[in-house]
């Protein structure tokens, strides 16, 4: 296992830095203030494309980098200082998910998805909160129907993978967003982009496109592990600039006479979310490595790290709005959107108590 | 006239006057009155309401009489207030003028300037806003930099202060000024009133993560304001602040104690769900949600006790500090619960399914509970200073 | 409800403190270092005994002094403040389940005992928590058999009350210490204070003196919460005293040429537990006052005070410690004796979790 | 010699001398050996393994052959480091001579002071003490007062040092002497080596919140100490100190670490339970205990990072002072969890049915860890002005 980056990992970060640069957090307010309709950049997207970000995790055969996780780390870091929107994530998840359980036909849409850019979007939550086990979709005579809430990319997806239930537990199936009967209702979140509920009404399933039939707990297991690994990954670059921010400002504002970062009441706050920070990015880059070797451990340490950083990107964001004071609390000051983003990315897939029981359950307790 | 009568007169009186749907909680900024130039009453029963209670006095019923105000004893004013809390009345108008700038008259003013100012702050008829903060000048009031440069009997203003509430409502402001930039910074403030119609007086709206809000900033571009205008004396403007400043802690405090109360396990059972036994589905949550109650709880009664010990004599000062600090931190964590309680919904922003991101916007408000009026940092300097004695 | 006390009240408050006068840390360090075998000192109980100390809360038909639960909120923080040992804590806790639950029989016993020192323990935990649901003790043709643990003052108790297990579920019964086939085993804590396993083997029962048969279940949440108010009252004592002491200190010394309580770190940390306090003492006021007046509220109240104060207790003894520095882990100074006490008291009838745990099955989720 | 033969070597050696019972973990006090006149085997296996390590110089492997060490580079000690571990062989020789002495000698020392002291420190006939910190002088250690006069070639050296670690065993002691108040107080710091049996020096044993300890406090009245026992320069002490104090922060950070990674829930299960789907009893207890378990790791994983950044040759700088504060909190909130999983076993003090109290004792005992080698303010301080740059 290793914590400190090769020379191809660390051109991959430099590039990925070099091409966020065009997509500021200034963007994300362009957006959302032009009520931008797909909530992100389409030139940004096909930037990613065509640089091949979609095939990072990849094997050669699939046409990809082959990077692996570590990669997706990488650049999913680089997207959180940002705060970078596109539909990488949904892109990139979809990716592990078929390369892993997928079939010859599954891998044959990812390829030309990811080669054009094209969008699959991952359904499996349903009502409030994510939890893959209380399943309402289900198929009759070949017709699922259910309804999927907090669909990332929905609403540009041309694919989508849905979970359903089945009498010997939960399936995973590819479905065709342009399959009679599938919905798609857009909604405008916090953190300025679109979640859709997806409704699926009588819509036909094929069986051969149920990705590995019969393993869909081990499936739906796996979307968990990497969703977490992509959101963990994106809140430690979220939860460092919004860090590193918030110790510029507190060097440059003054008030009494002093830079307020020269209150030892802030600098031990200021030192102990540092130390958090530091822990909070091992065990992500632990998690990483873990599940790309296929280690025993790694569902729970993934669970561990989106625990983690969810719990501490919030710490972050609220000291950071907290020491810029009340300029923190204006819409012109970008560290509310870093606020923003880190509640609905620590709450997709699962948030803080959900992993926390997930790491406990698996620990034996 | 004994309590008793008095309770009986003003029960008829309100009874008469403040008719049913002057009753009902207030839902929004529209149920509200602030009076001024720019108000509007939203139907004839506020409008019935406001006149019965202005021409009382009972908009301000302790101020004395001579100005327009009440001229009720303390105690004859508790039991107007009780009974208007127990009957749900609505208060008639709202106002800075009452809460801020009336008392610092009544305590700073000259008897001319009360007679100027009070009643027009009784009756509704001008409506006032308070620049204090500026942007170099947060948790550091004192550092203010506005000036006020004499010019014969006016003073020529120029500078820019922020977070004023309503500015853009607002018919007049009281604001604080520097008159002399040469010796201690507490030394050299002056408390001025100016007309907000002046030339060189603008005011910006400021947005804020939660999305529109009542602040403003104002900018004072070579505004003549006369010298007959300064409340207290010249320079001295920084113990008129404070002693306003302590009644706005204290008001804050107390305004978060009744949100801080809603059972926030309402919201985790309806939208986390419960086993058979009746026990929150998500253990974890649960264990944070009974951590976060016992505290609000711990809190409601301590500023119960407060209330009592207030009422047997006791001074409350610098513990104002502490409620204003405990009671923003509380609200802030309990947001963060609903939240995690509510999941999806409450993390939409537009649309009517969510009511218009109702829960996320205030959120995202909750978070300035630790900054307005004083930020947790400084309420714990004053609690460790005033409260514990501990040295600079 | 009055959270400000009468003259009466306040004159029971002064004479706790002049009697607790002669009852300093320096006594309870005193007792330990000459391996006293009480663990407390005779003179100081007989003079509690002499003032009328355990009959504070009972009737003036059973000879009290009719302060209720007040009376005993007001001695139990007098004696955490001086971390005062003494029977009087059982003494206090059996007058009050007697007197409401107690037969004519049990009356006699409890004035005779409260006249003239006599102690009447309560033997409810088994094992390792306090968890008076999962009784082991049982009664089978008259004869009780069963280990009790953690039972304070057993060692010079003349009755003990012990909860034991029927078919209809928990019963409490008032046992002579002389019965045939009870024994004790004492055992020396961390507070310098003992505590003992009781063990029942094939004790004789008389069915006379069950109190309130067939209201066991009543019982036992009566003592958790009278027990929750006298505990939760001393540690009230014990972390304003603490707190008090450490103030003081950061006032002497000095490090840096300066004074160590002008370091902001350090006030910010003193002044958010200073409110902690504040609200702790709010709490246990508010569930004397409530258990006091029968009201429904009462035991989700006792709870929440007891874990209030657990939890407070313990930030308060070590900042206190952390806050000395290297004086504070020294014997030699009283601030770890603090320490030590905080952690057993608020173990005995259930800790953090059980109250909170309890506190949230009362308000219904 | 190539690595491997070094290897294959080293095996073969300690395969000979370190016996079945020296490796196995230490237990206690008695199974370690810290040298020095006072020093007695407490059986032969342990004594052959210590003469067989210190003819070799491998006591202090790296340390120069001219002095007795061992000689190696530093890739042939991280061999027989590895090597030592992973046969589980206890340390031949436990020394604050070696881990800090040693070092500084080695660095600041003349050749004359290498020669005289390093060679006694590498074979155990020279116990060493630390004597840094004073009753006045804790987390601001410059401000040490304990005096040496200049007598000649001699220092009179009055004063009190405290935490000096088994003085009562120690044979000398290394101190921070004051020679010069005019100035700043870090000049005029003297590091000073004194003969324990001097007259005029005394030792008292410390006792703990813990119950008994290695500390001692040690009394200074008028001793005589020559001045070639200073180490660096005449009032120069401070630059030895503090190189030595960079060297103990790590050192304790990494002692922490293996007590901090058992898992706790191994105690929860077996003294609270678990219900039919193996969830422990106690669910608000289970989610803090999972909470400490997530941090525990994270901080595991990071002390994993940071030795291969190490080694990818990224410096590690005051890190080590959030190492160390991290793992003593992680430490003490271990022990707190403990006592409530654990129950009425760990809160007993004295008698065999509870090991004489050692859960209780050994709780106790972690509220140091925030204290000693510099206080957990004292580690947010460095980072905050060396990591952060935040200004003082």
């Amino acid at each position: 296992m290793s914590y400190v980056l090769t020379e191809e990992q660390e051109f991959l970060k430099s590039s990925a830095k070099d091409l966020l640069k065009e997509a500021p957090v200034a963007l994300v307010r362009e957006l959302r203030d032009n009520q931008n309709e797909l909530g992100y950049s389409s030139d940004l997207w096909n930037a990613m494309v065509e640089m091949g970000w979609p095939t990072t995790a990849l094997s050669e055969d699939l046409g990809g980098l082959d990077f692996g996780l570590k990669g997706l780390n990488i650049l999913m870091e680089e997207c959180g200082r940002t705060l970078s929107n596109s539909p990488l994530f949904s892109s990139l998840l979809a990716g592990l998910v078929i390369q892993k359980y997928g079939g010859q036909s599954h891998k044959e849409v990812l390829t030309k998805a990811v080669s054009e850019g094209a969008t699959i979007a991952i359904a499996i939550q349903e009502g409030q909160h994510y939890q893959p086990k209380n399943n309402g979709t289900s198929v009759i005579g070949g017709a699922m129907s259910g309804s999927k809430t907090m669909v990332a990319d929905a609403h540009v997806a041309d694919h989508f993978l849905v979970s359903y239930n089945t009498d010997n537990g939960v399936e995973v199936v590819l479905i065709d967003a342009k399959s009679q009967g599938v919905s798609i209702s857009k909604e405008f979140y916090m953190d300025s982009r679109f979640y859709s509920t997806v409704t699926f009404d009588q819509v036909a399933v094929d069986e051969k496109e149920v990705l590995s039939a019969g393993k869909g707990k081990s499936v739906v297991s796996y979307i968990t592990n990497c969703a977490s690994i992509l959101i963990s990954s994106e809140l430690i670059g979220l939860m460092t600039e919004a860090f590193e921010r918030t110790i510029a400002y507190l060097k440059e504002r003054r008030q009494f006479d002093k830079v307020i970062g020269s209150f030892q009441g802030l600098q031990h706050r200021a030192a102990d979310l540092y130390g958090e920070i530091e822990v909070a990015k091992s065990i992500v880059l632990k998690a990483v490595d873990a599940l790309d070797e296929n280690d025993i451990m790694a569902p729970a340490l993934c669970s561990m790290a989106m625990a983690k950083t969810s719990k501490v990107a919030k710490t972050a964001t609220n000291e950071g709005v907290q020491m810029y004071g009340g300029i923190g609390m204006t819409d012109d000051e970008e560290i509310g959107f870093f606020l923003k983003r880190a509640r609905v990315a620590a709450s997709l897939f699962g948030g803080y108590t959900y992993h926390l029981n997930r790491f406990a359950k698996m620990s034996g307790y | 006239m004994s309590l008793d009568q008095f309770r009986e007169e003003v029960v008829d009186f309100l009874e008469a006057n403040c008719l049913k749907s002057m009753r009902k909680p207030i839902l929004d900024e529209s149920d509200t009155y602030w009076g001024g130039r720019n108000a509007t009453f939203k139907n004839e029963d506020q409008e019935k309401w406001f006149h019965a209670m202005a021409e009382k006095g009972w908009t301000t019923p302790t101020w004395p009489a001579k100005y327009g105000g009440g001229g009720l004893s303390k105690e004859h004013g508790i039991v107007l207030k009780k009974e208007m809390t127990r009957l749900g009345c609505r208060p008639p108008l709202l106002s800075f003028g009452i809460w801020m700038l009336g008392p610092a008259l009544l305590k700073f003013g000259s008897e001319e300037q009360r007679e100027e100012h009070l009643p027009g702050i009784i009756k509704g008829e001008v409506r006032w806003c308070q620049g204090y903060s500026e942007p170099g000048a947060g948790s550091d009031l004192a550092g203010l930099q506005t000036s006020a440069i004499s010019d014969g009997d006016h003073y020529i203003v120029n500078g820019q202060k922020v977070w004023t509430s309503y500015a853009d409502q607002a018919d007049k402001i009281f604001a604080l000024t520097r008159t002399d930039n040469s010796s201690k910074k507490q030394i050299g403030i002056t408390f001025l009133l100016i007309d907000m119609l002046t030339q060189g007086v603008s005011t910006r709206p400021i947005k804020l993560i939660s999305g529109k809000s009542p602040f403003c900033e104002t900018f004072f571009d070579n505004v003549r304001v006369p010298k007959a205008n300064v409340i207290g004396d010249e320079n001295a403007g920084w113990t008129v602040a404070k002693y306003l400043l302590t009644h706005e802690r204290a008001s804050i405090a107390g305004a978060s104690d009744s949100d801080v109360m809603t059972p926030i396990s309402y919201y985790a059972k309806s939208k986390v769900g419960v086993d058979k036994n009746g026990v929150l589905n998500d253990v974890m949550l649960r264990s944070r949600i009974a951590e976060w109650e016992m505290d609000a709880a711990s809190f409601k009664f301590t500023m119960d006790r407060y209330a009592q010990e207030m009422k047997a004599g006791q001074s409350i000062g610098a513990k104002s500090s502490f409620m204003k600090y405990y009671g923003g931190e509380l609200n802030k964590k309990k947001y963060e619960l609903r939240l995690e309680c509510e999941g999806r919904t409450s993390l939409a922003w537009d649309g009517e399914g969510f009511k218009g991101g109702k829960v996320a916007r205030q959120f995202c408000r909750t978070k300035g509970n630790s900054i307005e009026g004083g930020t947790s940092e400084i309420q714990l300097n004053i609690v460790a200073k005033h409260i514990l004695g501990l040295p600079s």
